[in-house]
């Protein structure tokens, strides 16, 4: 099967400043293929796709649209190709309408001279359709991330494009939307057009992908297609080595004590849940699933002091305490990582090593309030190691950083005051399947060492296979538990959406 | 909720009274519309000189020109910017003018020019902005000291009487249309065309993109360069068309006009609900804003208060009607 | 043995602040021409900002230049004390004008008489509307010689007019727009209002323009000039603005600073040898003041005068 | 590119001059640094006055003091606000202590109680702004207005004579250790104990945090309230310091004092490097934004320029310099 490619890219380099992001990549598209791209945090994936967009220009080579040289200057010049790009890192207008978001690209390259709200309406409707029931006339701002990540999405597909790129579309998605994208992406490959589509989820690409490029420190490895290979295989080519278990043991039987780090009991925040009481024991990792808005966020956020106003009762090793503000919940040793990487996760334009520092600045000072460089220094590169961080140094500013390496940072400062109890919400959103593994083996650790674990993840199977408990939540209210080997997809997908279910049969 | 509205009250549909009023009380602009109207009736309870004909006029010709640069600068701070020189640009704006109808020139070719004149001032900013990279704010404070310095090179300091003005020129700033002056209906015609045209098309609707988001929008295929520049350039244009009718009002042309004129009208703006950090604000109520300070002001004068409290007055003032428009508009967004 | 003249590069600075302001510029010319008449070489100089800060530090900078003498007007007077000092104590002579610093050794102070004008202006209004009606005054609180131009006018009248009635006090800090809006409400609230006194021109003009529109019958009356005013009282709109005559200003400042610098022409019969102290020591001169009226107006065109001149 | 290392810039090493030179060269402040000597040896060809101790120490005094408010300014906007109130709570500072002295107070204690009434404003912005959610530009504002007016009020409009100011606290505005005057130390000191704080000190990286995203700076635990507020009173207390100072320098106390300061003040810290946005700026660069407009004023001033001139040329230099800035800055970016 000899086709021409839709989109050829042809030894194409990028660097910024010392770092080089690409050397010399090759690539291309065919027509109507879904093609997946892999490769650890850093590889340059992002990086090539905002070449391809316009959005950053190539050192070195050249890109072919249809089989001629092509020169994209500007996002404006790739949507007139017809590339759509659904970003890693949200990019919509906060003050403006859902409506407006999604139709921004029409709105862009419109000749007409007045705005048509209907249409608007009308095309944003039928975009957002199938996706959500989030309204066309909500401000952006008031959406959580993500239900911006499916506006994200639901703004490329009202594009009329040839080419669509969806760069971890899936990572703050739970399964039930992402099988709904997985099913647009599909009737969009049967009408020929080409689809990349860059995830870290080997599942994902091998079940919905047709081929699948590698990509290792900025250089291209191979192209593969899927049906020929194995995930096992990709991993390798992407790490260059075999990793052999994705998930660390779990809590073992002997393990298992009944003494409990935190009591929660009926915690209730008006809106948003009612009744919410668990315990977390020690040594065990508890995750919390639920669908998209469910309010798993808010109920760890409310915990920690970090929003809204909770009533109920919080246990610290059977002491209450009393938390007024996330200082004090820090303080305590409770600490919260959020979903929210871009927005309220770093700082991207300071140093790494100040990133890291921020939770508890007062760790790496003298006894005077003095900071010291040195220590500082020292604690971005111990933590940043044994994450696994890649950086040019610790003194770039967070924003030079791949995404997946960002939220590294993140995790990094949570770790960096030494928790008790750690909340983490989507904690591997957009971190590699190598990266995942290292958290997750530090992530048992922490448990095993009697740290408390607390994860909000909308990947089931990362649920699945790092937890050993797992709470559903539906609609503010804890819909059930699961253990052992009731721990599977379907229950949990069960608990979290028993309402809609009863709504059908009725 | 569900439906899709246009930005703040639009399309009128023939709804009913309580329809109205309650999409009345949706807008942005209710709770300042309600300090404007409190203000109002405490002043005609306090001076019985207030609610006359003839200090409406006043009142509202006080604050119309300096209005349509208000509606300028709202646009600009909507898309992101900011502009320091409004004031020295609208001084240049009168002096050119001035300037050449003096050399021989018939003011309605001088007052063209002198437009294009701060349009070119405003371009050059916008390319400072756009192309090099700068802030608005330090390119247009330098562009203020300039302009300022070319205001007193071209008139020695000297203000400009332009006495000789024709009729037909003066009637811009001095005339009426029939009880209506003709300074307020063009104040009325620039507001209403910028206010349906920032809401309506999609030229301004850009503008709101690029300020909320700029990445955002240059990824969804926007210039965003090109509409910032826009909004510099459209900005200083309108100072010009503010100058030269300022000189057909005043007859003469004053080399230190609209000093601190720049923060009275990014004042304005700001009550009226534009944000500084770009992507919100609506003209009508920057206009509002306006309209809030310059009943302020008159007020204050109406009632001979003494010069030494009025200062303190009116700040306080100012602080109490944005902070009960604060509580009022959350107020608002709760219920909605 | 000193003469009447300079020695060759002798140089005279003036400095001022907002120097930019057309009010300088006539000053400035007489300054020139007593320097020109007795051969001697002038520098304008002084800060274009209304900051003192700024205006102290041109002040040292001339110093640095070292002039024979420097003609200045202090925009405040404690502050300018120990500049001044300083600099006569190294031998700069200093002599003040429209503004004093009194308490400094400068060793003379050239000014209008602002207490004069106030006192004319009263007798005029109280001639034209009588000793019985409204008035209402603009002003711009801080700048000293505007606020004496109003206080001292208000003081006059209460004093021997008691039947007049002051009906407005707004402060309009020469900006017409705000000058505009005051008296659009002055005239809203006293419908009565017979006169309006103004302590400059830059409100004088916004005050016409709403006296116009509003078709009120009241007599202004202000103190420096525009042309724009100037056209006014031609048409009369305005009736009558009081000038400080600017030339003289300069003209006798440059003859005092002069005189001071050279002191060693003179020998009074007092104590200065003993004590010490500069014997050129004159507390006091009056430039004078003009009436600018209809009949005259022609005579105060400033553009009209600058005509050939150099205003550096 | 693999491995986790400091960059060669941090560390002090005793690397000899090349080393040193090198870190120069990376700081943000080197291209300010370069348009200041080259700006410094034109006019010491330009006027042989220039470089002359008197010239220097004039050029020094006339900033030293709005220095100590441009400090605050900077912090201020560091941590994501600004103040326009600055001008006019200095002048209250003056007539604050002018005033209790002038009643018969003592004028250190006049003067304490000064500084703290100047706290307490900063105070009451802050409430505003972190407890009610107001924005820093209005709440300033209108903090401007009331400020000038209480001034207004004091002293009837008039200047406060205080002659009889005694001698040991003239000395802290007009004296002088050796040949340096009190006031250049006093800046000094500020100046360099600020900026440590600023660089080094827990409490102040806490400002960097919340300038740089404040929601951030939240979900690390940091009260970014309390940061707001303290950043806002501290600009407006280091108000009350100058107004003091002032004072003492003057030996008067001016109720118009400071019109116009809060933008000289931003540029200054603008041009050093803060961003109007927050979360970025250094004291060091904004002393030498001051140094920078300070000088091109004085020398205007020395050189003669006419005045129908300076302002068109200081535009122009303010406008060059920040250009070039920005270029070596992008150079100096894209070399480490
Ligand atoms: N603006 C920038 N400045 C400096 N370095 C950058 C910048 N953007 C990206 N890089 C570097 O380029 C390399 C590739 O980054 P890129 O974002 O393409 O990775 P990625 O493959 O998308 O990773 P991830 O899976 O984490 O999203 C990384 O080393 C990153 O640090
Ligand atoms: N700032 C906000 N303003 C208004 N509504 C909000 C805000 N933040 C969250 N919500 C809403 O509250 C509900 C619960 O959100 P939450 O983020 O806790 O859900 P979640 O279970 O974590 O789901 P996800 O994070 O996947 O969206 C959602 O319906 C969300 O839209
Ligand atoms: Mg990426
Ligand atoms: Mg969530």
């Amino acid at each position: 099967m000899e086709q021409t490619p839709i989109l050829k890219i042809d030894k194409v380099s990028k660097s910024f400043g010392p770092v080089q992001a690409l050397r010399s990549v090759d690539f291309d598209l065919l027509p109507g293929e879904i093609h997946a791209i892999a490769g650890e945090n850093g590889a340059g994936k992002s990086t090539l796709m905002n070449i391809i967009d316009g959005i950053l220009q190539p050192d070195e080579g050249r890109i072919f649209f249809r089989g001629e040289a092509v020169e994209i200057a500007s996002p404006a010049v790739a949507q007139r190709l017809g590339i759509g790009f659904v970003h890693q890192e949200i990019a919509l207008c906060p003050d403006v309408s859902v409506a407006e978001n999604i139709c921004m690209g029409a709105t862009a390259t419109s000749r007409s001279l007045l705005m048509d709200y209907k249409d608007i309406d009308t095309r944003a409707r039928a975009a957002l359709r199938e996706l959500s029931d989030i309204s066309p006339a909500a401000l952006v701002r008031d959406l959580s991330i993500s239900q911006q990540q499916l506006v994200e999405i639901a703004k490329a597909l009202t594009l009329d494009c040839q080419v669509l790129i969806l760069d971890e579309p899936t990572a703050a998605l739970t399964e039930k939307e992402a099988q709904i994208l997985f099913g647009i992406m599909r009737r969009l490959a049967d009408r020929g057009i080409s689809i990349i589509y860059i995830s870290h989820r080997m599942v994902e690409i091998f079940e919905n992908c047709d081929r699948v490029s590698v990509f290792r420190d900025g250089q291209y490895i191979t192209t593969r297609d899927v049906a020929d290979i194995t995930p096992s295989d990709v991993v390798a080519a992407m790490v260059g080595r075999v990793i052999d278990t994705l998930y660390p043991d779990k809590q073992a039987a002997h393990e298992r004590s009944d003494e409990v780090i935190l009591e929660i009991r009926d915690l209730t925040e008006a809106a948003r849940f009612r009744n919410v009481s668990f315990d977390l024991r020690r040594g065990e990792i508890l995750g919390l699933a639920g669908l998209i808005g469910a309010g798993r966020s808010e109920i760890a956020r409310g915990i920690c002091r970090l929003e809204g106003k909770v009533t109920g009762e919080v246990r610290l090793n059977g002491k209450p305490i009393d938390i007024r503000h996330y200082r004090d919940s820090i303080d305590q040793g409770i600490v919260y990582l959020s979903e929210d990487r871009k927005g309220d996760g770093v700082f991207l334009d300071m140093s790494i090593a100040s990133n890291i520092a921020a939770l508890a600045v007062e760790q790496v000072a003298t006894r005077l309030g003095i900071v010291d460089d040195s220590r500082e220094a020292d604690q971005a590169v111990r933590l940043g190691q044994s994450l696994g961080l890649k950086c040019g140094h610790i003194r770039q500013p967070a924003s030079a950083l791949s995404g997946g390496n960002q939220q590294k940072v993140a995790i990094a400062k949570m770790l960096s005051v030494g928790p008790k109890v750690i909340f983490l919400d989507e904690p591997t959103r957009g971190v590699d399947v190598g990266a995942k593994a290292e958290i997750h083996r530090i992530l048992r650790d922490l448990a095993r060492q009697g740290v408390g674990i607390f994860v909000i993840s909308s990947e089931l199977p990362e649920l699945i296979g790092l937890c050993d408990r797992v709470l559903v939540l539906r609609e503010g209210e804890i819909s059930g538990e699961v253990t052992g080997d009731a721990m599977t997809e379907e229950n949990i997908m069960y608990l979290a959406s028993i309402e809609q279910e009863r709504e059908q049969t009725a | 909720m569900d439906k899709l509205a246009e930005p703040s009250a639009e399309t009128p549909k023939p709804a009913g009274i309580a329809e109205a009023v309650k999409r009345l009380l949706g807008m942005r602009e209710t709770g300042l519309i309600a300090i404007i109207l409190v203000l109002f009736v405490v002043m005609s309870f306090a001076s019985p000189y207030f609610l006359t004909w003839v200090n409406m006029r006043a009142m509202a010709m006080a604050f119309a020109v300096e209005g349509i640069v208000v509606v300028g600068m709202t646009i600009l701070l909507i898309s992101g910017g900011i502009d320091l020189s409004v004031g020295s640009v609208t001084a240049l704006a009168m002096v050119i003018a001035g300037l050449l109808f003096l050399a021989g020139v018939d003011p309605w070719t001088a007052s063209a020019v002198s437009i294009l004149a701060c349009t070119g001032i405003g371009a050059v900013m916008g390319f400072f902005v756009t192309r090099i990279g700068l802030h608005h704010f330090i390119v247009s404070l330098a562009v203020m000291v300039i302009a300022r310095g070319a205001c007193l090179l071209g008139t020695g300091g000297r203000p400009l009487g332009l006495y000789t003005l024709p009729p037909e020129f003066k009637f811009i700033g001095q005339g009426a249309i029939g009880v209506i002056p003709v300074v307020i209906v063009i104040f009325l015609v620039v507001v209403v065309a910028f206010d349906f045209m920032l809401r309506r098309t999609t030229l301004f609707r850009k503008v709101f993109y690029t300020g909320s988001n700029e990445k955002a929008a240059a990824y969804s295929g926007i210039r965003t360069k090109k509409v910032v520049f826009l909004t510099t350039t459209l900005c200083s244009a309108l100072c010009g068309v503010a100058g030269v009718i300022y000189m057909a009002r005043f007859g003469s042309a004053q080399p230190t006009f609209g000093i601190g004129m720049e923060l009275n009208v990014i004042a304005a703006a700001v009550i009226g609900g534009a944000s500084l950090k770009g992507g919100s604000g609506t003209i009508f109520g920057a206009i509002l804003g306006a309209i809030l300070l310059s009943v302020v002001s008159s007020s204050l004068a109406l009632l001979d208060v003494s010069v030494y409290w009025q200062d303190i007055i009116r700040g306080s003032i100012l602080l109490t009607a944005v902070t009960v428009d604060h509580f009022i508009n959350k107020k608002r967004q709760q219920a909605a | 043995e000193s003469k009447f003249q300079c020695e060759p590069g002798e140089t005279y600075i003036m400095n001022v602040m907002v120097s930019a302001h057309p009010y300088w510029v006539p000053v400035y010319q007489g300054f020139k021409q007593a320097a020109e008449a007795m051969g001697c070489e002038t520098i304008f100089s002084g800060t274009p900002d209304y900051d003192i800060t700024k205006q102290i530090a041109s002040f040292e900078q001339d110093l640095v230049k070292q002039p024979a003498g420097v003609l200045l007007h202090p925009m405040q007077s404690d502050p300018f004390i120990e500049p001044i000092d300083r600099a006569i104590d190294s031998g700069i002579e200093v002599v003040t004008f429209a503004a004093d610093s009194p308490k400094s050794k400068r060793s003379a102070y050239i000014t209008s008489d602002n207490l004069a004008e106030a006192r004319f202006a009263a007798e005029e209004i109280v001639k034209q509307i009588g000793d019985s009606a409204e008035y209402a005054v603009l002003e711009n609180p801080g700048q000293s010689n505007h606020d004496l131009r109003v206080t001292a006018l208000i003081s006059y009248m209460e004093q021997h007019y008691p039947n007049m009635k002051l009906v407005g006090r707004q402060a309009t800090n020469q900006d017409s727009n705000a000058a505009y809006r005051a008296t659009a409400s002055i005239l809203q609230a006293n419908p009565n209002l017979g006169a309006l006194w103004i302590p400059e021109a830059g409100s004088a003009e916004g005050a016409v323009a709403a006296v116009l529109e509003a078709k009120a019958d009241v007599l202004i009356m202000h103190a420096d000039v525009t042309p724009t005013t100037l056209e006014h009282i031609k048409a009369g709109n305005i009736h009558m603005a009081l000038n400080p005559n600017q030339g003289m200003q300069g003209f006798m400042g440059f003859v005092a600073t002069f005189m001071a610098a050279h002191s060693d022409m003179f020998d009074p019969f007092n104590d200065y040898k003993v004590s010490g102290y500069n014997p050129m020591q004159i507390p006091f001169v009056d430039n004078g003041f003009a009436v600018i009226t209809k009949d005259n107006a022609e005579s105060f065109d400033l553009n009209a005068y600058m005509q050939g001149r150099d205003p550096n």
